[in-house]
């Protein structure tokens, strides 16, 4: 029942069931983009939200978020930039086989993964401590740079859900973002064993897919949380 | 195998990538502090798209990928994803007429 | 028997004739088609069935049929589209010159109250020959209002008003269901509509235990919770006057503008900084949590009632002239 | 033809290993397909004892059997098991797991450990709502409309939505098994335009599992933060807007519908042409009005809101874009009717359920143009005119195909042949009972018998009484199924590797096949249905 995987070079990682290393590889990859595809569609549930209660309560958004960290929000932008840099190198490694630098770039990225989710602790900490958290304890007051007292109060429910949104979005973002620390320590770990080479490696392709659109999930948070309504 | 034929960049490559997102970044923080008036949102999302092209582009190697199945499957993601939008705004965006 | 056995709803509003009509051509198409293809079926099944000596004949295909049979549903598609959107068209546009009838739905009952104040729960008495403007909203949870007779149908929602309109046009007792469900008592949620002759209609609202008309109530609330200080009729105080805003167009601050109607006027009491009128400052508390349902649709009432008082009131010619000489304060 | 070798008494995938290990660490998608129909099985009579518990209830016009909250849990546990853990999966992971990949000629599904997690994601979503059930149930409807599920019911909400939650899941990765299988697994000669419908089906399908699941997930993600943490998403009392719940919420589960009734149409592609041993009329017709109707049906989902005060304008859009899906639905049947047309139909069971499944589906369908015809909907929307409509499509329409499905591919699944008589039996009970137990609701919909009524108006007895006395039918018809399939897989006569003459490539290997289904990778150089160069053997000839 071989009879097809006969013909080509026998490599281990090939499956049973496949003909040939291409038909596997193609495969994987067609399979991890589809569930990617199931990814927009579920971040597009949370943006289709926000699309509405953004348009909704217009001014009242733009109040809350200036109370964000434009500072912070910018770091984690570029700490996650400068992690899918080295998800991308780590990829190119592997397709060369140099297995001490796909390493090196897996925990690199690991490593920015967690200062990302570090920076977040700390801004959902000052959310927390600032009242900014929905439930009885929320509390928003706007802040009015000077020249600007004749603003309309806030509307605290319009500023919940600001933050309501905020919450969910970034928090469904951080817990991809954990997962995919996860899958990249274990990516680590295989990749310490010497498990990928040059001719097999589609695990770390299928997980830098995953983690480029994590980050790409970001790039849109990154302004329609952060910047709307920077300027005065 | 099906894969070299593509991502075969020199990392200054990848590297001149990032620097064209982290400039990009910069821009919209920058754009975001003057006031375009409606031009605020469109600028913003146009940034974000842009960077999110790059990354797909290549950091995801979709440019130059010996399979044109992917970009299909991304054209098709970002369809239905616009659908949902556009037709619940068919309901938002009506509400108020009379 | 048949009381207990009927196979068609009553008749009894002027919507009911219409959407009955729509569905007996969408019943005869439609049976139609059913009767076509199901006889098609049933002869090929009998007429080509397997015999010795016989063989089935191939067919690959027929591009002229394919055609035939979408287009010729299409149209008929469009057909029952463009009528069933005329009766929704219809259903949904109440006439202007309405009775109107505030009404809060709660788990699980209803209460209406008639412009002259009679209140009623789990009953509504309505004249005949006389369109009925239902406003309602919802104290807790969606629920919606079904008159089988009528052929109408509207979901009530907590946080807003929706609107049905029906003109009864026979005397009977008619039932009111909760058609979206609600919880526990949901099939419990149900009442009478009481259509009555208009002259015993009349006999009906005088001998009840009224209390004063809900406009009144509405004026009495509005200087009571101080509205009246800011909102003068005369367009003089620090909001904009509210005579003649219902039912037009009111130009916004940021560039907008709205037709005032029910919604537009219970946001502005429930969150005044959502909408604001050109040339004013955004100054007004919310009332949210502090007044009752029925109290806004009496409110409501009210601002409805100064409207109708002076037709031919331009519309927001207080706010547009507010604006030279406030506009500049904002922003 | 293709190199087809049947094995004669050998090792297949039924006696490739015993014992449970064997069976709950497969990766086979045969045996992975039936456990999928154990479990979906058991979840089919879970669901039917809450639809009983619901007609008693309805036999009388006082609440006198069950408690109101009662009845509230039954009928949402009903709707909740019979849409998430049967009709979803049904057709797809039993017979579409069975037979994607032995229809296309390839070895197994391209990712079988994946198979394998959907299963158990399935079963993990089961226990979850097994015990949720148990400890109390929810009462929401399955419909689950805020704010009532977010913020006024007390009963358990986040266990129900995320049972619905991983079962979602389950059928994620089903559809991107089979997506990428279709693609990538075809056996050499196997092009787009050989397959068969059924793939063609299954394929559109897997497209609305992964575009329409994801949005099903967030939303009850949603919910459950808002029970949780005190946001106001959908909440009115705290801004939120609860027509946005129903939006997102149809956004998945209008499509869902597709999901559960084109895999169905597939089946019956397959069933008319077999017995009327005949190439289907219009195979590109069939075949892209498959891929039509679940496109379009991501087009049409606010038809449900129509009285919910949704926009004006927003509700002529819906309803008209709901008539364009209309158009491929009728192409398929009028195609399956000329199917048959001059051909050599013989009775046996699947044709049975196949010529009831056009029947039923025309009244299903054809009642659909009335919900999304504006005017009438007003009227007839959440009533039992609504209910008979959808168990029209959904179970009458679904189960007459699964049932016919499985009484065709029998055989191959088990070796054995299932008994003819009891079959053609249990046919005719379901169809008259389906009939009795629904029709009359469409004639209490339109006289204004809301759903979910625990008690209703005296009137409406008399049409309850039949509804009522027809669902007794239709249990039967049910349960007989069950009894003579579990005897034949002992006492059934040994079934030949195509007992029915069949087209296609699953009846060119062994009964049961093999493991990996074919000796040799199968080269296809046939096209789909042809019937002109199959041989009629000992094809089992009415009697």
């Amino acid at each position: 029942m071989h009879t097809n995987a006969a013909t080509t070079e026998h490599n281990p990682a090939l499956r049973h069931h496949f003909a040939d290393m291409t038909q596997q590889k193609n495969s994987a990859s067609l399979g991890m983009w589809l569930f990617l595809v199931t990814e927009i569609m579920f971040f597009g549930g949370m943006f289709c939200a926000y699309l509405i209660y953004r348009l909704a309560y217009f001014n009242d958004f733009g109040a809350a978020s200036t109370s964000l960290s434009l500072k912070l929000g910018t770091i984690n932008t570029i700490v996650l930039l400068l992690s899918s840099l080295t998800v991308v190198l780590a990829v190119n490694a592997a397709q060369r086989g140099k297995q001490k630098l796909l390493f090196f770039y897996l925990i690199a990225t690991i490593v920015l993964g967690c200062t990302f989710l570090g920076i977040k602790a700390v801004e959902y900490h000052d959310k927390f401590v600032e009242h900014h958290v929905p439930g009885p304890d929320f509390h928003f007051v706007a802040e009015h740079p000077e020249g600007h007292s004749e603003q309309a109060p806030v509307n605290q429910q319009h500023a919940q859900m600001f933050f309501s949104l905020y919450f969910v979005m970034t928090g469904m973002h951080a817990i991809h973002m954990i997962i995919g620390v996860g899958l990249f320590s274990g990516l680590a770990y295989q990749a310490w064993k010497g498990r990928y080479d040059r001719n097999y490696n589609t695990p770390v392709e299928n997980a830098g897919l995953y983690w480029h659109f994590v980050d790409v999930v970001w790039i849109y948070l990154f302004p329609l949380l952060y910047l709307i309504s920077r300027h005065h | 195998m099906a894969g070299h034929e593509h991502n075969e960049h020199s990392i200054g490559f990848y590297v001149v990538i990032l620097f064209a997102l982290l400039a990009l970044t910069g821009l919209t923080v920058g754009a975001a502090l003057v006031n375009l008036h409606a031009w605020n949102p469109v600028v913003a999302l146009a940034i974000a798209s842009i960077k999110a092209m790059l990354v797909v582009l290549f950091f995801m190697h979709v440019k130059g990928a010996s399979e044109k199945m992917t970009k299909v499957v991304i054209f098709s993601g970002i369809f239905f994803l616009l659908l949902l939008l556009g037709l619940t705004m068919a309901d938002y965006g009506t509400r108020l007429w009379t | 028997m048949w009381t207990n056995f009927p196979l068609w709803p009553e008749r009894a509003s002027t919507m009911a004739g219409n959407v009955d009509a729509l569905y007996i051509f969408l019943l005869l198409i439609c049976g139609l088609m059913t009767v076509l293809v199901s006889t098609a079926v049933i002869v090929f099944a009998v007429k080509y069935r397997k015999r010795l000596g016989h063989r089935a004949h191939q067919i690959e295909g027929s591009l002229g049929l394919e055609i035939t049979w979408s287009v010729i549903p299409l149209f008929a598609f469009f057909t029952f589209f463009a009528w069933g959107a005329v009766i929704y068209f219809q259903e949904r546009t109440p006439p202007r010159d309405s009775m109107e009838v505030y009404t809060v739905a709660k788990q699980w009952m209803w209460k209406f109250e008639h412009p002259e104040g009679a209140r009623e729960i789990n009953a509504l008495h309505v004249p005949t020959n006389r369109n009925v403007k239902v406003i309602m909203t919802s104290q807790d949870v969606i629920h919606s209002f079904f008159v089988p007779a009528f052929r109408i149908k509207q979901d009530v929602l907590p946080g807003r008003y929706t609107i049905a309109w029906f003109r009864a046009t026979k005397p009977g007792t008619y039932h009111l269901f909760c058609a979206e469900y609600c919880g526990t008592q949901h099939s419990g949620m149900t009442g009478d509509v009481v259509v009555m002759e208009p002259a015993q209609y009349e006999a009906w609202l005088a001998g009840g235990s009224t209390g004063a008309p809900l406009p009144v109530t509405g004026q009495g609330l509005f200087n009571q919770l101080g509205c009246s200080t800011c909102h003068q009729i005369d367009g003089r105080g620090r909001g904009p006057s509210l005579a003649g805003v219902f039912g037009n167009k009111v130009s916004l601050e940021d560039g907008r503008s709205v037709t005032a109607d029910e919604n537009y006027v219970r946001e502005s009491i429930i969150s005044p900084g959502t909408k604001i009128v050109v040339g004013y400052k955004p100054i007004m508390p919310t009332f949210q949590g502090l007044i009752s349902d029925d109290q806004l649709n009496a409110l409501v009432a009210y601002v409805k009632s100064i409207s109708q008082q002076q037709p031919g009131q331009p519309a927001g010619s207080e706010a547009t002239a507010g604006t030279q000489t406030k506009s500049q304060q904002v922003h | 033809m293709a190199s087809v070798t049947t094995i004669p008494e050998q090792e297949n995938y039924l006696t490739n290993g015993y014992g449970i290990k064997s069976w709950l660490l497969t990766t086979d998608h045969k045996r992975i397909a039936m456990l999928y129909l154990a479990s979906i099985t058991f979840f089919f009579f879970i669901g039917g004892i809450f639809a009983l518990l619901v007609r008693l209830e309805l036999l009388t016009p006082e609440g006198d059997f069950l408690q109101a909250d009662t009845y509230n849990k039954a009928f949402t546990m009903h709707g909740m098991i019979m849409v998430f853990f049967f009709l979803i999966p049904v057709v797809p992971a039993v017979l579409g797991n069975f037979l994607v990949p032995i229809m296309i000629g390839a070895k197994d599904l391209a990712f079988p450990r994946i198979n394998l997690l959907s299963w158990y994601l399935y079963m993990i979503g089961g226990v979850l709502i097994t015990h949720c059930m148990l400890t109390g149930g929810v009462d929401t409807g399955w419909t689950f409309y805020t704010p009532y599920s977010t913020a006024f019911t007390n009963t358990k909400i986040i266990e129900a939505g995320l049972a619905a939650f991983v079962a979602g899941f389950s059928s994620i990765f089903t559809g991107l098994n089979f997506i990428v299988t279709i693609h990538r697994m075809r056996a050499p000669g196997m092009t787009w335009g050989r397959l068969p419908l059924f793939i063609w089906s299954n394929y559109a399908t897997s497209l609305v599992m992964i575009l329409g699941t994801p949005v099903i997930a967030i939303t009850i993600i949603l919910v459950a933060a808002e029970r949780l943490f005190h946001l106001g998403i959908f909440d009115p009392r705290l801004g939120g807007d609860p027509l946005l719940f129903q939006h997102l919420f149809w956004f998945y589960s209008h499509p869902a519908v597709y999901i559960m009734i084109l895999p169905s149409m597939g089946v019956i592609s397959e069933l008319i042409t077999a017995f009327s041993r005949k190439r289907i009329f219009g195979y590109r017709f069939v075949a892209f009005s498959s891929i039509g109707i679940a496109i379009i049906g991501f087009l049409v989902w606010a038809h449900h809101m129509f009285v919910s005060g949704m926009s004006l304008y927003a509700a002529l859009i819906f309803s008209f874009l709901t008539y364009l899906v209309g158009i491929p639905s009728a192409i398929k049947v009028f195609n399956w009717t000329a199917t048959m047309y001059k051909g050599s139909i013989s009775y046996t069971t699947p044709m049975l359920y196949a010529m009831g499944f056009i029947g039923l589906f025309l009244i299903g369908g054809l009642t659909g143009l009335f919900l999304a015809c504006l005017g009438v909907d007003v009227h007839v929307t959440d009533t039992y005119f609504v209910v008979a409509h959808f168990h029209y499509v959904m179970v009458g329409s679904v189960l007459m195909a699964y049932l016919g499905g499985m009484h065709f591919w029998w055989p191959k699944i088990s070796g054995r042949m299932y008994p003819e008589g009891w079959g053609r039996l249990a046919a005719l009970l379901v169809f008259v009972g389906f009939n009795l137990t629904f029709f009359p609701q469409f004639v209490l919909g339109y006289l204004g018998m809301p759903r979910r009524y625990w008690q209703y108006k005296a009137e409406f007895q008399v049409l309850n009484i039949f509804s009522t006395a027809g669902a007794t039918i239709l249990g039967v018809g049910y349960v007989l199924p069950l009894i003579y399939f579990m005897w034949s897989m002992r006492y059934g006569k040994p079934a030949t590797d195509n007992p029915w003459s069949a087209a296609g490539l699953e009846w060119m290997t062994s009964s049961p096949p093999p493991t990996f289904n074919f000796d040799e990778t199968p080269v296809v150089d046939f096209e789909a249905y042809d019937y002109e160069h199959i041989k009629e053997a000992e094809v089992p000839v009415a009697h």
